[in-house]
């Protein structure tokens, strides 16, 4: 059973310095703003980030990034017209960037979740992000083995849970959350609103809860006090 | 001295050390009685790996639905906060190492804790392994139940494994007939005993055993 | 766009002899029977076929391996107590059997839809089922290397398709039915029923129409007239 | 001899050369113009790869919804049939081969369908590869669209790379503003030229050069 709580800095007070998270989004679609935020007020530094990018603007990643707080960051797409906290960085020598070509980098994180040790993908292979890697051709074709991205922390915003950790997304802001929902060991996601169990249709669960452990409602409903708002908790269940 | 558990006696007995809040698989045959026992506040969510976590009891008369089945294709039903998925994600589920315990059958255990549950070897049989080597290979637990002897009397817990393996040093307890074994790194410790004192079980399990604590 | 049809004679009449198919289904649950039966009285032999079981009872997949059809079958667990049609063909040599744990098996479907070259898994290192194939120690863990399985064909059952192929399943049904659509070169689905494009929430399909080639539809309601019939097409689209 | 194409004229092309029902997903940036060129009937589905297929036209006014992007991150709809999947599914959907083609942009093609499109091996550049590499391994075909020539006359179609590659030998045709090529086992096939003869094109692009079959 998750804890469920309307505190995004209870949820992350735990997360120590040095800590590997997973961070959720794809730009601002998914990306967990209020627990980004709330890391930052916590201060945990020297952390290494997984995410597609490696900020926008001056908040959330990106003010985590410009803190100070991120020794690493594993991503695949750094530089963008406003990635200038993370410019800067990088450029100064601050900020470790391991790039991964975004398939990839989506497959280590489910092969985490997955419990597989390595997979062989023809993504990357003869380019630089290959160098050092290794590759094997099957079936004429080449392959690079790739290992998985495990984390001790994965920080997602999904649209629906229910106290057990059930999670339902919307549109293209479910991309990365499913998959580092499953990679890390402490899940934590904060969510628009919390439904009671059995509102949500057992068959459009897109996260089962057994991959949850820290919901955070933004909504602030409550435990069991929330409705559902609308068709991703539809279903006969709740009909 | 208590007497030897019956198999409903000793599924109690699996259930009532099973955490609360616990994600757990609950293997084909005498393991699926464990489900009877669990208490209503303990929370349990037994998945099954055919695609479902929060599955309910066996279904009977109009509950039965041939598309909500179990792993050993038994109807069952579907409690409030359940979820379906498919294959791939489900055993994800298992070698993700996101399950807490399965309780599976044996043929036999080894004292490292090695398990043989999927074929007895013989060359006239046709092997079948289902999912045991994903369940054995993936829970963080793996909580054996069996008799402790076979009908001819030679122990189940045995030095090595002779029959072909499921999984290799995943079993992390036993719980028989006639005692719970705990396999440890520093051997197989005898939690408790029924209808045997500790001298005899160890006379007839060839295998070190540390005597209960007390 | 799939080919909507509602004659599964006509769905399976281009498979060969020595096709390599997926067949749907765990148990009972999702399995294609119509499909099935119309591939045994369409003729195709020399088949190698890839289900979890190796059939039950007297028809369906047992019926045809019962008609000698079946050259080689990749499942997980053959020997039920009424196998007794491929018993009686593996015990007189007469059918190839390829034993794969169940979850290396799901694994290695979903690795071919997915592109992946081949994957390193935990399951069966150092049992029989491991005997031959290339092994490494991960992080002090031993692991298997399995290989991708693809096949030409795939025969599913689905609960409701859309006409652009659309999937969505029922229950326990599911199983391996959106893995084993991504791996075949052609995927033959039969479904319970068909609604207008539409009809089925975008976050509620589970195998998206680009996976779909043939849709047979048993309810024949024919394309676009089928009304949404519960909750599993419901969604804000159809609201 | 007609006119060098207008980026929009090269998009209109592009889009014809598609056929009907074919699966598509257009790279950042000028191939994101092919989408206004389809016609209706052509049926063509379009893959966002941050999780969707069915992807709309851009979103305006109250459409505009910051859950609903494409890779490009600029707000878009969402069309009848469309269907959302996660990251890895996405991914696998590209990496699987399941795209009948990918229209992107490049920095340099090489005669045997190499392409560099995500670094220019600046060593003061920050490198961003994004989908890049999995767009150029996934899809059935490769189309790029670039124009031919840099800024200061050099062909952006070369005998290898001097860039680093995005993929080995995935393009098959390549779309300018001067030619179209058909990269083939035989070599570079020119399929037609716009403001340039052929032997001006030739002269101009170290790569052996097939005329255009009449």
């Amino acid at each position: 059973m998750p804890t469920l709580t309307t505190s995004a800095a209870d949820a992350v007070a735990q997360i120590p310095d040095g800590a590997t998270i997973l961070i959720g989004g794809f730009g601002k679609a998914g990306q967990p703003v209020e627990l980004i935020e709330a890391l930052l007020d916590h201060g945990a530094s020297d952390l290494t980030v997984v995410n597609n990018n490696a900020g926008n603007g001056e908040h959330g990643l990106a003010a985590l990034i410009g803190a100070g707080r991120v020794r690493k960051i594993v991503c695949s797409f750094p530089r963008q017209s406003d990635s200038q906290l993370f410019d800067e960085r990088f450029r100064a020598g601050l900020i470790e960037l391991e790039l991964v070509p975004q398939g990839n980098l989506a497959e280590r994180i489910r092969a985490a979740g997955a419990g597989i040790g390595g997979f062989f993908t023809p993504t990357g292979y003869g380019t630089l992000l290959a160098e050092g890697k290794e590759t094997r051709m099957i079936d004429g074709r080449g392959y690079v083995l790739e290992s998985p991205i495990r984390a001790e922390y994965a920080l997602i915003a999904a649209h629906t849970a229910d106290p057990l950790g059930n999670l339902t997304y919307r549109k293209t802001a479910r991309n990365f959350g499913p998959i580092m929902a499953t990679a890390a060991t402490h899940t934590i996601v904060q969510v628009s609103n919390v439904v009671p169990v059995g509102q949500i249709d057992p068959e459009v669960v897109v996260t089962p809860g057994i991959f949850v452990d820290v919901i955070v409602d933004l909504h602030q409903t409550g435990l069991g006090n929330g409705v559902p708002t609308d068709a991703y908790t539809s279903g006969k269940v709740s009909a | 001295m208590s007497e030897r558990l019956t198999r409903d006696r000793l599924a109690e007995i699996i259930a009532a050390d099973i955490p609360s809040g616990s994600f757990v698989n609950l293997g084909i045959g005498q393991p699926t009685l464990v489900s009877n026992y669990f208490s209503s506040d303990q929370k349990v969510t037994l998945h099954t790996e055919n695609g479902m976590l929060g599955m309910g009891p066996v279904a009977v008369g109009d509950e039965i639905d041939e598309d909500l089945i179990n792993a050993g294709k038994i109807p069952i039903t579907e409690l409030p906060g359940a979820s379906y998925f498919h294959h791939g994600d489900s055993f994800g589920i298992m070698r993700g190492g996101h399950l807490d315990i399965c309780v599976l059958g044996a043929f036999q255990v080894s004292a490292t804790g090695d398990l043989a549950n999927w074929h007895t070897g013989d060359p006239g049989a046709i092997p079948a392994v289902g999912g045991a080597m994903d369940l054995a290979t993936g829970a963080k637990e793996i909580f054996v139940m069996m008799n402790l002897f076979t009908k001819t009397g030679e122990s189940k817990l045995v030095p090595a494994c002779t029959y072909p393996l499921t999984g290799i040093g995943c079993v992390t307890r036993v719980y028989t007939d006639v005692a719970i074994f705990e396999i440890l790194s520093a051997g197989v410790r005898v939690r408790e005993t029924y209808g045997m004192e500790f001298t005899e079980l160890q006379s007839r399990v060839d295998v070190p055993l540390l005597p209960p604590e007390n």
